[in-house]
């Protein structure tokens, strides 16, 4: 008397199937499905303000620092107080709708509740200041923002994309002067100009403390 | 419902029995003909004549990738993708790697070893024609069982019958299946 | 785990009181950032941050979510970010600004240099510049910032009948009150305060005074320097206060003075001490320091000569060594004959007449130093003696008292509570202090002051005074207010405020101010005292700004004068002074000093300093009443058992024994501050208040103490156990002879190179040192090349202070654990300081301080076994913990030799809802304690080993601020938390191949020796051998014996 | 001539089942306890142990919930009781493959009557023991950080680790042990399916097609049996090094560390005479007692026991020469914190738990040098026992106490355990006698196949006539076969 259909016997082909299958699974989709590749770029969350770095930074061609002033002698991005936003707009589009929410802080005093996209773990320490010195530019990291209306995460900004850069600054490095030009190639070096010797730490101190 | 004949099983009493009923079948220069007892018998190799288990070799070439395998990874992982300075140590160093290697050596071994086994014997195999009769059941008890499968070349209903009551088996019985649309498939199964 | 974002959270509100830094800069009060979950705002409940989500409560769960947002994926919870409305000048959020301010410590004003991120401060220094601190501060000032966050100061002002009310009404009501008392000049008003040289308050008092004529100003501290300045007055005929330079004094004489320690000036004492006792080559001099004290304190510890002398019997010790000396020819003229034919104290011969030759040998090279609660005469006689000596002018220098209080601060109170009985006071008004807790037990302050119409008390705390008070009243935190005071050479100082007030507290000058002048802000009222340095308008914005700078107006230091002591004064004030009578079994005594820790106990909510073992008992939350072995047998008394002590005309009080080697037979040492019923969620029945035994007439030093075992035992903890090295070469030292004869003491020298040097190892002294295995590793060691970070710790200079400990503490945000989890051995100390009894003598021991943090072992035991690499060596040798990989399995920590790793068992920073270890109940920890963080610096979660990282956040920054400004880095550039506050300037960090480098010079020291070398971690710290320095003629006169 | 399973009575062999029992007797007296209703006693066993197992993982949780802060885990006893409580477990895991695989090669045909219960224990054993690395971590959540998997951090495991070793070892020998047993069980569950073929009703369908799918369709084939035997012999000599390298692994754990207590040569070998000591001890207490509820007295005969009990007395042995070994090489090394360390074994805070330590595995063993307790059954049951709570306090001995008395005296301690301690203890204990006694209900408890394979009858070369026609009852064929033998 037989107690199995005679197709189980098909079994072993099918289970080794699957075994590849679960496999492939296992590995692959965590891989890449919890990559900040696939989970963090592309974030782009709808600000306070519609501030437009397409029409300030590209259009205008203001520069970078103007807003992020002190960029260079601190470890924080410096995103600008209202007063710097008042600065022009102070007597610039002065009735602008979009810009209401930038008056009411001016007046009252409390901040404008920026959303914030390029988002570090809290144990990681990313200093700004040291990597403009050595010539990074600002696109390295935080790609055309030049080209962005609304400010979006374009790099997969975590440890092994940090250490691609670390391992070998070389082709992320420019002069100083060029480090918030948005176009900037190493072609348009100035002949006889060679990327400084840095030795960006891959310790864990450098960045976790 | 088509039946087919599926295979002849004698049935014997004893081990020694057995023995010197395989010796029989071979000699009548049977090939696709099995024994079935409820414990390995001792001599049967021989009696039927079978050559020795690959078992071995796959076992062999299991346990190489294994230590290999073991090797390569940790001396990837420790010594080229992220090198760090562990305890002033050079980040590779063998010696610190040998237990990983004779573990996954063991372990992939061990693998091949039960999945060769089944491989070489083609199971799981659920179902099979031997279950049909009842008479089987104690194969796995205490009775011992030669079948004869009616794919053999020298397979012949009367003659195969006869040559199997010649050996002093308790019973003979023919096992018939019942065929199925699936023929096809069951035949090159066969073969 | 988490540091806090750089924006600040909270906006500038209309309601905030304006704060001044600096330069006289207007700029926006702000709370804490927030944004981590670790800060929100203290007033804003409306802008919660949503990345609030409680990251730990959730780790609780352990989510595996957690474990992939620290992976820095799937953040989808949208954080803020809130830049400043109005920016402020100087501030670079990131950029922490230093301001100079000052700082009361044991009642004298020491110069702080404050560090402040974003507008709060979160470490504290000293100040460089000021002769208080000269760039260092001990515990008490660097815990300083947690009493400033501590969450239980009082918010509201209070009134009796308990319905809390504002200063608006309190305001209305004090105005009634003035005019009320106007009719009468005040004859019905006193006001109670702690003593203070603040020209400012000074002024106030006067400015009253002329308002109120017939009202008192009374003053009360229970720790007071009354006897030194009424020894000056007997020897000068004007009370002083004594400065020695013990830099420059080759005998030091210290007749139960803690001058290292609990004493006033203690910083710069340690710091002048510390520079007589550096040497590094045998032929350098060295001081020699006596010591005669009741119990063994940091001084003590540091004697190369100590005598274990109740404090009761000092006096006689004292004449007796003014006998010996005038024998051996000093000449003390008529005090001779006042002190007659004094008996030492038994057993002190021998010690007394080595004295007696070490000081005559050392004429004018030496200094006798007397203990603050010694009663004046002995003050006097020895301001006799520095005369007779000829040190004054060489070690011993006088400096004029600038405000002239009461000596005897006890007398002073009493006769306040007489008026009370008397019906004298209507209004009592109570300026900072917590007299009821700290007043003398037979006063029964509180009762008293129940009686009184309207008392106000102005306090930080609602504590045991303002409970028998009308009014309270809260009180800013010192760096949230104006002020000023002169340091013990009266040196002008400003206090200046660092952040507004948390909880609308004001400053006790600005209800003085309300007394006599108008009411005004403090700022005005301290620029108005700075008008006095007399200077034209133009002079004076430039001077206060100046002043501000630097923490202190230069040149307003008074002159030191030197005084020779009248010597008949002298002899007269000894014949009146009956000896007391001896102590012994039948006559025990009870000796009161301030606490290591808690001094007095007005910052006896504060954590840290609770958390902070004893330097000598290493004790942790508690205080105990010490006895020597031999008492202990005597009296037949163990560790933790509680007795009961009382004494005639005194309350009785029970406290836990501890019986502690070093301390005098048949005296009893107890400590100040312990014991508050009503100091804050941390402090509350901490230790044993011991106040109740005092009486006005003894507040510190009683005979004929009364002592009954109750039988109860209570659970006193330690951070050490075990206080013997088992003969191990851990803290090696030796003596001057010995380090003359063998350079080498600390045999195996820490690397290859120096033994070839050195030459070979003697090996017949009895205390081997611990060799570099001769065998190097299978494998090259790594060499390193660029940065080759280091640290020397000096054990001859270290005097086992503790500042380093807090300062660590503070810098590297490190959890207090609770008394119940020390007990499990699970104190988060970074730095701990082992303290080791050296010597057979079990009553009377040797000690040896070790300061021991990570050594950052170049082939470190714990990176090998870390599974998932969690620790693992940086390029410039740093030992490396990345706490977001570690799983904890603690196997770095069993692994590691020096037991040096930490490991947080639970969730010290408790998440809400979970049981907070520190007080064993379910709650979150206060807001407020969360400003203190270090934003450099990761909080470490449950689960997460941790350890020293010689302040790795410094050393980045300080590559970075090279890297940044294009050039190399200075020989000495960066200095660790510890370092950096040692008084004694005992830890040395640098770059070792930085040949320029303070470090690898002393590195290569003769006295330098790796801890547990033998083991072939090859540390980077160096432990430099401490130098003993004791006196060869009492050993010989031992010998026999 | 005679057969080679028969016992030569001159050399004092006895049988190693009842005399004359028949294949089919063999069958039945294994196959009917998982065919039968479970008799009373194990229900309550069951409800006992499963009781406990639910306290271990309520403990768990909990332990999850609050940090392993609720352990007395201090410091510098950074491990105590849970590591104390993973070395235990793994060493009691090594007398089943020990018993099956090392048995085996050396053709011990008396290994028969226990290999199977044995390897089940090894199997619950290392379960348990595989509990405590995976919990004692401070942030279990991140326990994968220890596999070699590919991450965004792009960074791996130490394998300089012996953590990280003992992770592999451990788990490999869970799963070869695991496929070891399986293999053992195909015949077997082969014949629980044909048993079931009889059955009528719901239980017999369902027994019919578990033990069905188990027994992967084995029709006892010589072709397979030939495959089967060598893959059996292989994995035996896979298992036989991997036992020793398992606990060298584990010991290795203290090995290397630079700890005076720990940093011991002599561990791997000491720590593997150790584990098979423990694990022949805890399955000399389950089969006493499975023999007595379940009457085996048929299949583990007296000479199995007696047998156990002198490897008992060896292992022992061998530990206690270790024990003495330690002393010698810390003193005759002149290192003064290995001297400290050992003489505070004996006179330091932790004496007791030497003296049980001491006690349990070296001095009570030594009774088995009388076969008067040799082949006692209370005497043994007793001593088995006592060697598992013995062979617990060496484990903790070494761990704790070595730790608490290391290089600096100023971080010496003194270790405390929590009542959570003592339940994940406990718990684990009932996690593993409820999976015994599943085993011992669902499962053969006796390798079937292998006894039938030496019994007398088995050898086709033992005479003895069988009548070729009809078939007399099995005694007969036995009675025949043992007249033959003689």
């Amino acid at each position: 008397m037989q107690i199995f259909p005679r197709a189980l016997n098909k079994l072993p082909v099918y289970a080794a199937l699957a075994n590849v299958v679960v496999l492939v699974a296992v590995i692959g989709i965590p891989w890449y499905y919890f990559s900040p590749k696939n989970l963090q770029v592309g974030y782009e969350p709808h600000q306070p303000v519609p501030y437009s770095h397409r029409l300030h930074a590209g259009q205008m061609g203001m520069d970078c620092r103007y807003c992020h002033a002190q960029i260079e002698r601190s470890a924080h991005a410096m995103i600008p107080p209202t007063q710097t936003c008042m600065g022009c707009h102070a007597v610039v589009k002065t009735d602008s709708a979009m810009l209401a929410p930038v008056r009411e802080s001016w007046e009252t005093g409390n901040p404008v509740q920026w959303i914030k996209v390029t988002k570090l773990p809290e144990h990681v320490y990313f200093n700004h200041s040291v990597h403009l010195a050595v010539g990074v530019g600002c696109v390295t990291c935080h790609g055309r923002i030049d080209q962005m209306d609304v400010v979006r995460l374009d790099k997969p900004i975590a440890m092994q994309w940090c250490l691609e850069c670390h391992r070998n600054p070389e082709p992320n490095l420019r002069p100083k002067e060029q480090i918030t030009n948005m176009t900037w190639t190493s072609d348009q070096a100035p002949p006889g100009w060679k990327p400084p010797e840095v030795h960006p730490p891959t310790n864990c101190s450098g960045c976790h403390r | 419902m088509a039946k087919r004949a599926a295979l002849y099983l004698a049935k014997y009493e004893t081990p020694h029995d057995v023995l010197h009923a395989a010796q029989e079948v071979r000699k009548a220069g049977y090939a696709k003909w099995d024994v079935h007892t409820p414990f390995p018998v001792h001599g049967m190799d021989e009696a039927m004549g079978l050559s020795d288990s690959k078992v071995g070799w796959i076992v062999f070439f299991s346990g190489l990738t294994g230590i290999s395998g073991a090797l390569l990874m940790m001396w990837w992982m420790n010594g080229v993708d992220y090198p760090l300075v562990v305890g002033g140590k050079p980040p590779s160093s063998l010696p610190a790697d040998v237990p990983i290697m004779f573990e996954l050596m063991v372990l992939l071994s061990a693998f091949g070893a039960l999945f060769g086994m089944l491989h070489l014997n083609r199971l799981p195999r659920h179902n099979h024609p031997i279950f049909e009769t009842e008479t089987f059941r104690s194969a796995s008890d205490d009775k011992f069982f030669i079948s004869i499968e009616s794919e053999d070349p020298k397979f012949d209903l009367a003659e195969t019958k006869a040559m199997l009551e010649s050996t002093h088996a308790a019973l003979v019985e023919l096992v018939e299946e019942t065929l199925q649309d699936d023929e096809a498939d069951e035949e090159e199964e066969h073969h | 785990m988490s540091k806090r974002q750089p924006y600040p959270q909270e906006p500038a509100r209309p309601g905030d009181k304006p704060v001044w830094i600096t330069l006289g800069e207007k700029r926006s009060a702000k709370a804490p950032d927030a944004s981590a979950e670790l800060v929100t705002p203290i007033k804003s409940s409306d802008v919660i941050p949503t990345s609030r989500l409680s990251r730990r409560g959730f780790l609780g769960l352990g989510a595996a979510s957690a474990a992939i947002a620290s992976e820095g994926c799937i953040r989808r919870q949208v954080e803020h970010i809130y830049p400043y409305a109005k920016a402020p000048e100087y501030v670079i959020p990131g950029v922490p600004n230093h301001y100079a301010t000052i700082l009361t410590r044991h009642d004298e004003y020491v110069g702080a240099l404050v560090e402040s991120h974003e507008g709060h401060p979160t470490k504290i220094e000293g100040n460089q510049d000021h002769p208080t601190s000269l760039g260092s501060a001990d515990a008490m000032m660097q815990a300083a910032t947690m009493d400033l966050y501590d969450a239980d100061r009082s918010a509201t002002v209070r009134e009796k009948n308990g319905k809390g009310s504002d200063w608006a009404a309190f305001d209305k009501a004090f105005d009634a009150i003035l005019k009320t008392l106007a009719a009468d000049g005040g004859g019905k008003l006193r006001v109670l305060m702690r003593p203070s040289n603040s020209p400012t308050i000074i002024r106030l008092r006067e400015a009253a005074v002329d308002k109120f004529p017939h009202a008192r100003f009374h003053f009360y501290a229970p720790v007071s320097q009354g006897n030194v300045y009424a020894g000056g007055k007997i020897a000068f005929g004007t009370p002083v206060m004594p400065r020695y330079n013990y830099a420059f004094a080759k005998t030091i004489v210290s007749l139960d003075a803690d001058f290292l320690g609990t004493e006033q000036g203690a910083l710069h004492a340690t710091k002048g001490f510390a520079r007589g006792r550096r040497i590094e080559r045998p032929s350098d001099p060295m001081s020699r320091l006596w010591v005669v004290e009741p119990t063994l304190t940091v001084t003590g510890a540091n004697a190369d000569e100590r005598f274990r002398l109740a404090a009761g019997d000092v006096d006689a010790f004292a004449r007796a060594l003014a006998g010996e000396l005038a024998s051996r020819g000093v000449d003390i003229g008529p005090v001779k004959d006042a002190i007659g034919d004094a008996k030492a104290p038994e057993g002190t011969d021998a010690f007394v007449k080595a004295l007696a030759d070490d000081l005559v040998a050392n004429k004018g090279k030496s200094a006798v130093v007397a203990g603050r609660r010694q009663p004046p005469h002995v003050h006097a006689l020895v301001h006799a003696l520095n005369t007779a000596l000829e040190n004054v002018g060489r070690t011993a220098s006088y400096a004029p008292v600038s405000d002239l209080v009461p000596f005897d601060l006890g007398a002073d109170l009493k006769a306040l509570a007489d008026d009370i009985d008397g019906g004298k006071v209507d209004v009592l008004l109570v300026l900072g202090g917590n007299p009821v807790y700290d007043a003398p037990g037979d006063i029964k302050l509180g009762e008293k002051f129940d009686k009184v119409p309207t008392s106000i008390h102005l306090s930080s705390h609602f504590d045991e005074t303002s409970e028998h008070c009308t009014w309270h009243l809260p009180m800013t935190h010192e760096l949230e207010q104006w002020g000023d005071g002169r340091a013990y050479d009266g040196t002008w100082s400003i206090q200046q405020p660092l952040i507004a007030p948390l909880h609308g507290g004001r400053s006790a000058i600005e209800i003085l101010a309300r007394l006599g002048e108008e009411p005004a802000k403090a700022y005005d009222l301290v620029r108005t005292t700075f008008r006095e340095r007399a200077m034209t308008p133009a002079h004076f914005e430039a001077a206060w700004k100046t002043a501000l700078r630097l923490g202190l107006d230069s040149g307003s230091n008074s002159i030191q004068f030197e005084a020779h002591a009248t010597l008949p004064d002298v002899a007269a004030a000894l014949q009146k002074a009956p000896l007391p009578k001896p102590i012994g079994p039948q006559n025990l005594e009870i000796a009161i000093a301030p606490d290591n820790k808690l001094h007095d106990g007005m910052s006896a909510n504060n954590p840290w300093l609770l958390e902070l073992p004893d330097p000598l008992t290493k004790i942790v939350w508690d205080n105990a009443a010490l006895f020597s072995p031999a008492t202990a047998k005597a009296l037949d008394i163990e560790d933790n058992d509680v007795v009961s002590l009382s004494r005639d005309g005194a309350q009785t009080i029970e406290v836990a024994a501890f019986v502690m080697p070093g301390q005098a037979d048949n005296s009893i040492g107890l400590v100040l501050g312990w014991g508050r019923q009503n100091s804050g969620r941390y402090g509350n029945g901490r230790g044993f208040d011991v106040s109740p035994l005092r009486t006005v007439k003894d507040m510190d030093i009683m005979s004929g103490a009364k002592l009954a075992k109750s039988g109860r035992t209570y659970k006193l903890v330690q951070t050490q156990e075990h206080g013997r090295m088992e003969g191990r070469p851990l803290a090696l030292d030796t003596t001057v002879e010995e380090f003359k004869s063998n350079p080498h003491f600390v045999l195996f020298p820490s690397d290859e190179k120096e033994i070839a040097e050195t030459g070979p190892v003697k090996r017949e002294l009895e205390r081997p040192g611990s060799p570099t295995p001769k065998t190097g590793p299978l494998w090259d060691r790594i060499k390193y090349e660029a940065h080759k970070w280091g640290m020397t710790i000096d054990l001859s200079t270290c005097t086992g202070c503790n500042a380093c400990v807090v300062a660590c503490i503070a810098e590297n945000n490190i959890a207090f654990v609770g008394k119940e989890q020390v007990y499990r051995g699970r104190e988060m100390h970074w730095l701990r300081i082992d303290r080791y009894f050296v010597g057979e003598e079990e009553n009377n021991p040797d000690i040896a301080f070790q300061p021991v943090a990570c050594v950052q072992c170049e082939d470190a035991p714990c990176e090998n076994v870390c599974p998932v690499n969690a620790t693992t060596h940086s390029e410039e040798g740093l030992n490396d913990m990345a706490y977001n990989r570690c799983i904890g399995t603690r196997y770095c920590a069993n692994n590691c030799p020096y037991k040096v790793r930490r490991f947080n068992f639970l969730e010290w920073r408790s998440p809400e809802g979970a049981r907070q270890p520190v007080l064993d109940t379910y709650q979150d920890i206060p807001e407020t304690e969360k400003m203190a963080f270090n934003p450099d610096v990761t909080v470490r979660m449950r689960g997460v080993m941790e350890k020293c990282t010689y302040c790795v956040q410094r050393i980045e920054e300080a590559k970075i601020a090279a890297r940044r400004e294009q050039r190399g880095m200075g020989p000495n550039e960066i200095k660790t938390a510890c370092q950096q506050t040692c008084p004694a300037d005992a830890i040395v960090f640098g770059d070792l191949n930085e040949p320029r480098s303070e470090v690898s010079r002393l590195a290569r020291s003769e006295r330098g020796y790796a801890l547990l070398a033998v083991l072939g971690t090859h540390p980077r710290t160096t432990h430099l051998g401490k130098i003993r320095n004791p006196s060869p003629a009492l050993h010989k006169a031992k010998e026999p014996k | 001539m005679s057969s080679r399973n028969r016992p030569i009575k001159e050399i004092g062999e006895v049988y190693l089942t009842k005399e004359g029992m028949s294949f089919h007797e063999v069958s039945d007296t294994v196959c009917t306890v998982t065919e039968k209703r479970a008799p009373r006693n194990w229900w309550i066993a069951f409800f006992i142990t499963s009781t406990f197992a639910a306290i271990l993982f309520i403990t768990i949780a909990y332990v999850f919930w609050q940090g392993i802060g609720v352990w007395g885990n201090d410091s510098p006893s950074f491990w105590a009781w849970d590591i104390t409580n993973f070395v235990w477990w793994i060493g009691i895991g090594h007398a089943g493959t020990l018993i099956s695989a090392v048995l085996f090669i050396f053709r011990q045909k008396w290994r028969t009557g226990i290999n199977r219960a044995a390897e089940a224990m090894t199997i619950f054993a290392v379960i348990c023991a595989l509990l405590f690395p995976a919990i004692h971590v401070g942030r279990v959540w991140f326990i994968y950080y220890m596999f070699p998997i590919p991450n965004q951090m792009a960074i791996w495991p130490n394998f300089k680790s012996p953590l990280v070793w003992d992770f592999f070892a451990v788990s490999t020998y869970f799963t070869v042990s695991l496929l070891f047993w399986y293999a053992g069980l195909l015949p077997d569950f082969a014949l629980l399916r044909d048993r079931a073929m009889g059955m009528i009703g719901r239980a017999g369908k369902i027994r019919r097609l578990v033990y069905g799918s188990l027994a992967l369709g084995w029709r006892g084939s010589h072709r397979h049996w030939q495959n089967y035997e060598r893959m059996y012999l292989i994995l035996a000599a896979l298992a036989t090094p991997l036992v020793l390298s398992v606990h060298s692994v584990v010991s290795m754990d203290f090995a290397t560390s630079v700890i005076p207590g720990w940093h011991t040569t002599i561990f791997p070998p000491y720590f593997v005479a150790g584990a098979i000591f423990s694990g022949f001890a805890m399955v000399q207490t389950l089969m006493l007692i499975t023999r007595a509820v379940y009457g085996m007295k048929s299949l583990i005969t007296m000479r199995h026991l007696e047998l156990m009990n002198k490897i008992m007395l060896l292992t022992g042995s061998l530990v206690g020469y270790a024990y003495f070994m330690e002393f010698f090489i810390a003193a005759y090394s002149g290192d003064e914190y290995e001297r400290y360390d050992f003489l505070s074994r004996l006179f330091g805070p932790f004496w007791w738990a030497y003296v049980w330590m001491f006690g349990c595995n070296v001095v009570v063993p030594q009774l088995f040098w009388f076969k008067r307790f040799r082949t006692s059954v209370p005497v043994m049951l007793a001593v088995s026992c006592l060697v598992n709570i013995g062979m617990w306090f060496e484990r903790f001995v070494i761990i704790v106490q070595s730790q608490n008395r290391d290089f600096l005296p100023s971080s010496w301690g003194y270790y405390r355990p929590t009542g959570v301690d003592v339940c994940l203890f406990l718990g684990t204990l009932g996690l593993f006698f409820t999976l015994f006694l599943l085993f011992i209900r669902w499962v053969p408890m006796i390798a079937i196949a292998e006894v039938k394979g030496v019994l007398p009858q088995a050898d086709p070369h033992d005479v003895g006539e069988h009548s070729t026609e009809g078939s007399p009852g099995h005694e007969a064929a036995a009675d025949a076969a043992l007249a033959g033998g003689e």
